[in-house]
C-alpha cells in the first residue's frame, strides 16, 4: 500500500512546510520557557510563575510586548542593513529548516521522513546555510554602528572561522560512514548502531563545535552580557531584537536535531515496534523529538553551569585541540571503513 | 483671516515640534518614530487591553545600580526575591528595557548619562524612583553635587520610599506599576 | 621603628624644613613641612624611613588664619606609625609641588584637592577635575566660604 | 586624554557609567587594538555626593547616618572609623560588651560584602548561577545583621561609647543554624574555583599585581594580601577587642585574580570564626559606660578641639577617617580615606595588554565600591 498521491503534491508539501515553520516557532517559545524554568531551577529560584500556570504564557506576554515596542533605528546606523540583517538571520535559520526532517512516518514498511524537501546533499546545504547566519550576525552588529556590537561581531567571526572546520570534518566523517550526503540516509544508516558508539570522539568534537556554532555558553562571546552589554544585538529594540532572539533559539532546536540525526540514531526503532499502523505513524517521530528535547535540555542546563571562555582561549581550543581531534576521528572512520566494519 | 490664523497656528505647531525634536539632537544615535494612526486607533479598542496585559507582564528593567539602593536592586533581581516570577528580568542594554529604575542620587555629572539611557529606551517605557534619594534627595538633599527634583525631569510612575527600601518594597513597586498599566493610568503611554 | 627615632631622624635630616613636630602616641606623629621641600622630605621618608604607603592627601581650609593646610597621611606597610605631615599654604594662591614622582597614588588625591580646594600642584602629570563636572571647576566647594551649600532646590522634602 | 593618542586601527570604548560590570557607576575609557587594551583611564565622580561637606554641617550624631552611605557594602566599618575618631578625640571609653557586639556586626558585614563581591565576580566571567548562590547565602547573613541592627545595609547602629542595641535573645541559635550552611557553601565555591578548568583559565595568571607594585600604588585589603603582604589593620593597629581574638591574616602569594578570590574565601571563614569566639567570650554588662556625658541619648555633644586619624580594616582594605574638631558640636573637617580609591587607580596599569574580557574579570576581582571612591 502506498501513501495517497496527494501528499506528494508540491502545494501540499508547501503547506506542510508552513506547518513545520509554525511548529518550530512554537518549539522556540517552548525552548525559551524551558530555558527560563530550568535556569531558575538551577539557580534555586522559581522562574516565571504569575503569567499562566507556572508562567506558561510568559512568552506570549513577552512577544506581545516586544512586537509593540517602539522601533528605534539609530541615527548613524546603516539603515538598509539594519532593517535587513535580522531578516537575513531569520531567513538563514529557516533555510536550514527546509532540509531537516522532523521525524518520520513508517507506513507499511516504508519510511517517509517529514521534511519540506528531500535533497541529496542536504547535510552540505545545512552547513552552508548555518554559515550564512554568521553573516547575518555580522550584519546586525556592523550596521548598528555600536562599538560593543562591533566587538561582538569580530568575536563571532573569529570563533566561527575556528569552529566551522572541525564541525565540517566531523560531518564529513559521518557522511563517509553513512556513505551519503543526504541527512535522511545518514539517519537511516544508524538503524542497527548509533554513530555515537562508532565514533565517540567525533561526537564530542561535534557537540563542542556545534555549541560554539550556536553561540551558547561557554561560547557566547559574541553576546557576553557582562562585558559587551548584549554584544551584537545591543542596539536592536522590540521586534528586531525579538527576531534575533528567536533565531538563536530556533538555531538551538535545529542544532539539537542535528546532533540526534547525525549521532543519536534519528528516528530508527526496532522493527517490531513500528509494524503496527498507528505506532508506526506516531512512535518514530515521538522518539526522535523526545531525544531532541533531551539534548536541548542538556545544552540549556550546560549554559547555566559553566563560566565563559575568553575569545583567545576559544580560538586556541578550536585550532589546537578540536581540529587535530576531528582529523583523528576522520582517520579512525577511514580505518574502520578499510577494515569493513 | 481664518486661513491666516490657521497657517500661523500650523506654523507654531511645526516650530514646537521642531523644538521638541531638537532636544534629541544632543543624543546622537537616536531617531524617534512617532505613534501612527493604527496605534491611535487601537488605543480606543479592546486590543489595547491585550497589549497592556502583555506589557505589564513583561517589565524588563535596566541594570543601573547608582548607590545604596543599587545593591538592593541587584538583590531583588537575584535568587531569594526573584522578580522573574512576575516576568520582570534585568536587561543590560537600555534598548531592551522597559523600566528605568532611578536607584539613587542623581548627580549633576550623572544626569546627562541617565537622560541618555532614558532616551535610548524604546517607548512605552516607565520610571520607578527607587529610594529617598531619587524622590527628594534623601540624606543628600543639600549637597552641592546632586541634582534635586528628579521627578521634574523623568515622568516617574511609582515612588518607592525608604533609605534604602527593602527588596520587598521594590517588588511592591513593580506590582503597583502593573496595576497602573492595567488601569491605563500610567505615564508611559498616552491614552 | 618607633615614633621618637623617626621624628629625630626627620628633623635631623631637614632641620630647616621640618618644624612643630609632635609625638601624639606611639603610633601617631605629627610634623609640619615647608611647602618648597615637600618632595625631598617625602622621598627621604619613603626611601630611608620605610614610609612607603601614602594613605591620603587632602586639604583643610582655615579662612580665619587665611591658610589652607595640605595634609599628607603617610604610613608604612612594615610598622604601624602614621605620620601626619602638614604643609601650610596661603589661601589666595595655594601652590605646592606635586608628590606624584614619589608616591604614585597621590595622583587622584591631588586632582581631588585641586578641584575641591583650588590647590595648584606644580609638575602634576594630569591636573584636571576628578569627581566634579567640568563646569563646577573654580567653585572650590569644600572651602568654608563656598556659597552653593546648602543647596536649597529640593522640593519634595518630607 | 586618550582621544589624542588613537592610532590607526584602534578605537576607544567607553565602558560605563551605565554598565553591568559596575556595582556603581564609574567610567573606564579603554583604547583598544582589536581585542587588546592598549591604554585605559578611569573617570570618577558619577555619584559624588559631597559627603565631606555634608558632614561638616551635621552634628556628630547625625553624621553616623551619613557615613553609613559612603559605602553601602561596608556601612559598619565606616561607622566604626567615624565613631572611633570621635571617641579618640573626646576620650570616650567603650564598655567591653559593646566592643564585642561591634566586632560581631562588623565581621558579619565583612561576610556579606565578600559574598556579594565574590558572586559578582563569578557573574563577570559568565557564571550567573554562582551569583545567585552567593546572594542566597548573603540573604541569610543579612537576616542575622537585620536581627541585630534592624536594617539590611545601612544600619546607623554604632553610637559614641557603645552600640544602639544589645544582640537579640535568639541570636546565638540563629548563628548556629546559618553558619554551617555558609561554611558548606564556601567549601563548595572553593572546590569549584580550584577544579573548574574554565574558571582557572580565566583567573590564574590574569591581572597579576606584584607586592612591590601594589605597595607603590598604595593598595590595601584583599588585593594587597593576595600578593603576600600580611597587612591587616586588625593585627597591625588593633582596635576594639581584636587583640583578644584568635584569627589569622589570610594571604596568598600569586597576586592574580585567583589569589584575590581565594583570600576573600579564607577571610569569610575567619570572620565566622571570629564571630563564634565573640559569642563565647562576650561578657555581660552595660552597653554604655556609667556616668558618661555622651551616649545614646545625647543628640548635641561638643567634642574637644583636636585632630585625629583613626583607621579600621574595611572588607576592602584600610578605611580611615581624619577628623578636625574645633570644639563645636559639628566636625570642622572630615576626610574619608577609602580603600577602593587607590585600588581603582591600579586599573589602568593592570589593564595594559589584556583582552577586553579580562577588563571585567580584573575590575571585578578588585571588588570596587564606587560610592566610596566618589563619596
Amino acid at each position: 500500500m502506498e501513501l495517497p498521491e496527494i501528499l506528494f503534491n508540491p502545494l501540499v508539501r508547501g503547506i506542510l512546510g508552513l506547518c513545520l515553520m509554525g511548529a518550530i516557532f512554537l518549539g522556540a517559545m517552548a525552548a525559551v520557557w524551558f530555558e527560563r524554568k530550568l535556569s531558575a531551577d538551577i539557580q534555586q529560584r522559581y522562574g516565571p510563575m504569575r503569567v499562566g500556570p507556572h508562567g506558561l504564557f510568559q512568552l506570549v506576554a513577552d512577544a506581545i510586548k516586544l512586537f509593540t515596542k517602539e522601533d528605534i533605528i539609530p541615527k548613524n546606523a546603516d539603515r538598509i542593513l539594519f532593517v535587513a540583517a535580522p531578516i537575513l538571520l531569520m531567513g538563514s535559520v529557516f533555510l536550514m529548516l527546509v532540509a531537516i526532517p522532523f521525524g518520520a512516518v513508517i507506513f507499511d514498511g516504508n519510511t517517509y521522513p517529514i521534511a519540506a524537501t528531500e535533497m541529496d546533499i542536504s547535510i552540505l546545504y545545512i552547513e552552508a546555510m548555518s554559515s550564512i547566519s554568521i553573516v547575518g550576525i555580522f550584519m546586525v552588529a556592523y550596521s548598528a554602528n555600536n562599538k560593543y556590537s562591533l566587538l561582538g561581531a569580530f568575536r563571532n567571526f573569529a570563533r566561527m572561522i575556528g569552529y566551522e572546520v572541525p564541525l565540517g570534518i566531523c560531518v564529513v566523517s559521518v557522511a563517509i560512514m553513512a556513505g551519503s550526503l543526504n541527512i535522511i540516509e545518514i539517519a537511516e544508516a544508524q538503524s542497527p548502531l548509533w554513530f555515537i558508539v562508532l565514533q565517540p570522539l567525533g561526537f564530542i568534537v561535534f557537540v563542542i563545535a556545534l555549541l560554539a556554532d550556536m553561540g551558547r555558553l561557554p561560547f557566547d562571546q559574541n553576546e557576553s552580557e557582562e562585558e559587551l552589554i548584549a554584544g551584537w544585538i545591543t542596539e536592536y529594540t522590540g521586534m528586531r531584537f525579538g527576531l534575533g532572539f528567536f533565531a538563536e533559539y530556533i538555531h538551538l532546536i535545529l542544532g539539537s536535531m542535528l546532533i540526534v540525526l547525525l549521532f543519536l540514531g534519528g528516528w530508527n526503532l526496532p522493527e517490531f515496534l513500528t509494524s503496527n499502523l498507528i505506532l508506526g505513524i506516531i512512535l518514530p517521530t515521538a522518539f526522535f523529538l523526545g531525544k531532541v528535547v533531551l539534548v536541548m535540555l542538556g545544552i540549556i542546563a550546560l549554559r547555566w553551569a559553566v563560566p565563559r571562555f575568553r575569545i583567545d582561549q576559544v580560538v586556541d581550543l578550536s585550532w589546537k585541540r578540536l581540529l587535530p581531534l576531528s582529523l583523528l576521528n576522520l582517520g579512525w572512520v577511514i580505518a574502520l571503513g578499510l577494515l569493513g566494519v | 483671516m481664518d486661513e491666516v490664523e490657521q497657517t500661523e497656528a500650523e506654523q507654531t505647531e511645526v516650530e514646537e515640534n521642531e523644538a521638541e525634536n531638537f532636544g534629541y539632537d544632543d543624543v546622537p544615535g537616536v531617531t524617534l518614530t512617532d505613534s501612527n494612526a493604527i496605534s491611535d486607533f487601537l488605543k480606543k479598542t479592546k486590543v489595547q487591553d491585550v497589549l497592556n496585559w502583555g506589557r505589564k507582564n513583561s517589565l524588563w528593567f535596566t541594570v543601573n545600580a547608582m548607590g545604596c539602593c543599587g545593591v538592593e536592586l541587584l538583590s531583588t533581581g537575584m535568587a531569594h526575591y526573584d522578580t522573574d516570577r512576575f516576568g520582570i528580568i534585568p536587561r543590560n542594554s537600555p534598548r531592551h528595557a522597559d523600566v528605568l529604575i532611578i536607584s539613587g542620587y542623581v548627580t549633576k555629572k550623572y544626569l546627562p548619562a541617565l537622560k541618555r539611557v532614558w532616551d535610548q529606551m524604546p517607548s512605552p517605557k516607565w520610571v520607578i524612583a527607587f529610594g529617598d534619594c531619587a524622590i527628594s534627595g534623601g540624606p543628600f538633599y543639600e549637597s552641592y553635587s546632586t541634582h534635586q527634583n528628579v521627578d521634574e525631569i523623568f515622568p516617574v510612575d511609582v515612588f518607592v520610599p525608604g533609605c534604602p527600601p527593602r527588596c520587598e518594597a521594590l517588588i511592591q513597586g513593580f506590582v503597583e506599576l502593573q496595576k497602573k498599566i492595567e488601569a491605563k493610568k500610567d505615564r508611559g503611554t498616552e491614552y | 621603628m618607633d615614633a621618637n627615632t623617626i621624628i629625630d631622624s626627620l628633623s635631623g635630616q631637614f632641620p630647616d624644613d621640618i618644624y612643630d613636630t609632635d609625638v601624639e602616641s606611639g603610633i601617631r606623629i605629627l610634623a609640619k613641612v615647608k611647602p618648597e621641600n615637600v618632595v625631598e622630605v617625602c622621598r627621604y621618608l619613603k626611601e630611608d624611613l620605610s614610609f612607603d604607603h601614602l594613605g591620603c592627601e587632602f586639604g583643610v581650609d582655615y579662612p580665619d588664619r587665611n591658610e589652607i593646610e595640605v595634609v599628607y597621611l603617610i604610613s608604612s606597610y612594615d610598622h604601624p606609625v602614621v605620620l601626619t605631615l602638614k604643609a601650610i599654604l596661603p589661601r589666595d594662591n595655594p601652590e605646592i609641588e606635586s608628590v606624584v614622582p614619589v608616591y604614585w597614588n597621590a595622583n587622584w588625591y591631588e586632582r581631588e584637592t585641586y578641584e575641591l580646594f583650588g590647590v595648584k600642584y606644580i609638575n602634576h602629570p594630569d591636573l584636571r577635575q576628578l569627581v566634579l563636572p567640568e563646569e563646577m571647576l573654580g567653585e572650590w566647594p569644600l572651602r568654608k566660604d563656598y556659597k552653593g551649600f546648602p543647596n536649597k532646590t529640593a522640593k519634595n522634602l518630607v | 586624554m586618550l582621544e589624542e593618542k588613537v592610532g590607526p586601527s584602534e578605537m576607544i570604548v567607553h565602558i560605563g557609567p551605565q554598565h553591568p560590570m559596575l556595582p556603581g557607576p564609574f567610567r573606564l575609557n579603554a583604547r583598544l587594538r582589536g581585542e587588546t587594551v592598549v591604554d585605559s583611564e578611569v573617570e570618577m565622580g558619577w555619584i559624588h555626593k559631597g559627603i565631606e561637606k555634608i558632614l561638616e554641617n551635621k552634628t556628630y550624631l547625625q553624621g553616623i547616618t551619613i557615613v553609613d552611605r559612603i559605602c553601602y557594602l561596608a556601612a559598619l566599618s565606616n561607622e566604626e572609623a567615624y565613631v572611633g575618631c570621635v571617641e579618640k578625640l573626646a576620650g570616650i571609653e567603650v564598655p567591653e560588651r559593646s566592643q564585642y557586639i561591634r566586632v560581631i556586626v562588623e565581621e558579619l558585614s565583612r561576610l556579606q560584602s565578600h559574598l556579594l563581591g565574590m558572586g559578582e565576580y563569578a557573574s563577570f566571567v559568565g557564571f550567573v548561577s554562582m551569583f545567585m548562590y552567593t546572594i542566597k547565602e548573603r540573604e541569610d547573613v543579612l537576616s542575622l545583621l537585620d536581627s541585630i541592627t534592624g536594617a539590611r545595609i545601612t544600619h546607623s547602629f554604632l553610637r559614641f561609647g557603645g552600640v544602639k542595641d544589645d544582640i537579640p535573645p535568639g541570636f546565638r541559635d540563629d548563628v548556629k543554624r546559618v553558619f554551617p550552611n555558609v561554611r558548606k557553601a564556601i567549601d563548595s565555591y572553593e572546590d569549584m574555583y580550584s577544579t573548574d578548568s574554565i574558571y582557572r583559565a580565566r583567573t590564574v595568571d590574569v591581572g597579576v599585581l606584584t607586592a612591590d607594585v601594589a605597595k607603590d600604588l598604595g593598595v590595601s585589603g584583599p588585593p594587597l594580601r593576595a600578593t603576600g603582604v600580611p597587612f591587616d589593620i586588625r593585627k597591625d593597629e588593633p582596635y576594639l577587642v581584636y587583640e583578644d581574638l584568635d584569627f589569622k591574616v589570610c594571604t596568598e602569594t600569586a597576586g592574580d585574580v585567583y589569589a584575590r578570590i581565594q583570600v576573600r574565601l579564607d577571610e569569610m571563614r575567619e570572620s565566622m570564626y571570629i564571630i563564634e569566639q565573640c559569642l563565647d567570650q562576650m561578657p555581660e554588662g552595660p552597653l554604655f559606660a556609667e556616668d558618661t556625658p555622651y551616649g545614646k541619648r545625647s543628640p548635641v555633644m561638643r567634642i574637644p578641639a583636636g585632630e585625629v586619624y583613626h583607621r579600621v580594616e574595611d572588607p576592602r582594605g584600610e578605611m580611615g577617617f581624619y577628623m578636625v574638631s574645633d570644639g563645636s558640636d559639628k566636625p570642622y573637617r572630615v576626610k574619608i580615606r577609602g580603600p577602593v580609591y587607590p585600588t581603582l587607580q591600579t586599573l589602568p596599569p593592570l589593564l595594559k595588554g589584556v583582552k577586553v574580557a579580562d577588563i571585567v574579570a580584573i575590575a571585578g576581582s578588585m571588588d570596587t565600591c564606587t560610592s566610596e571612591v566618589d563619596r
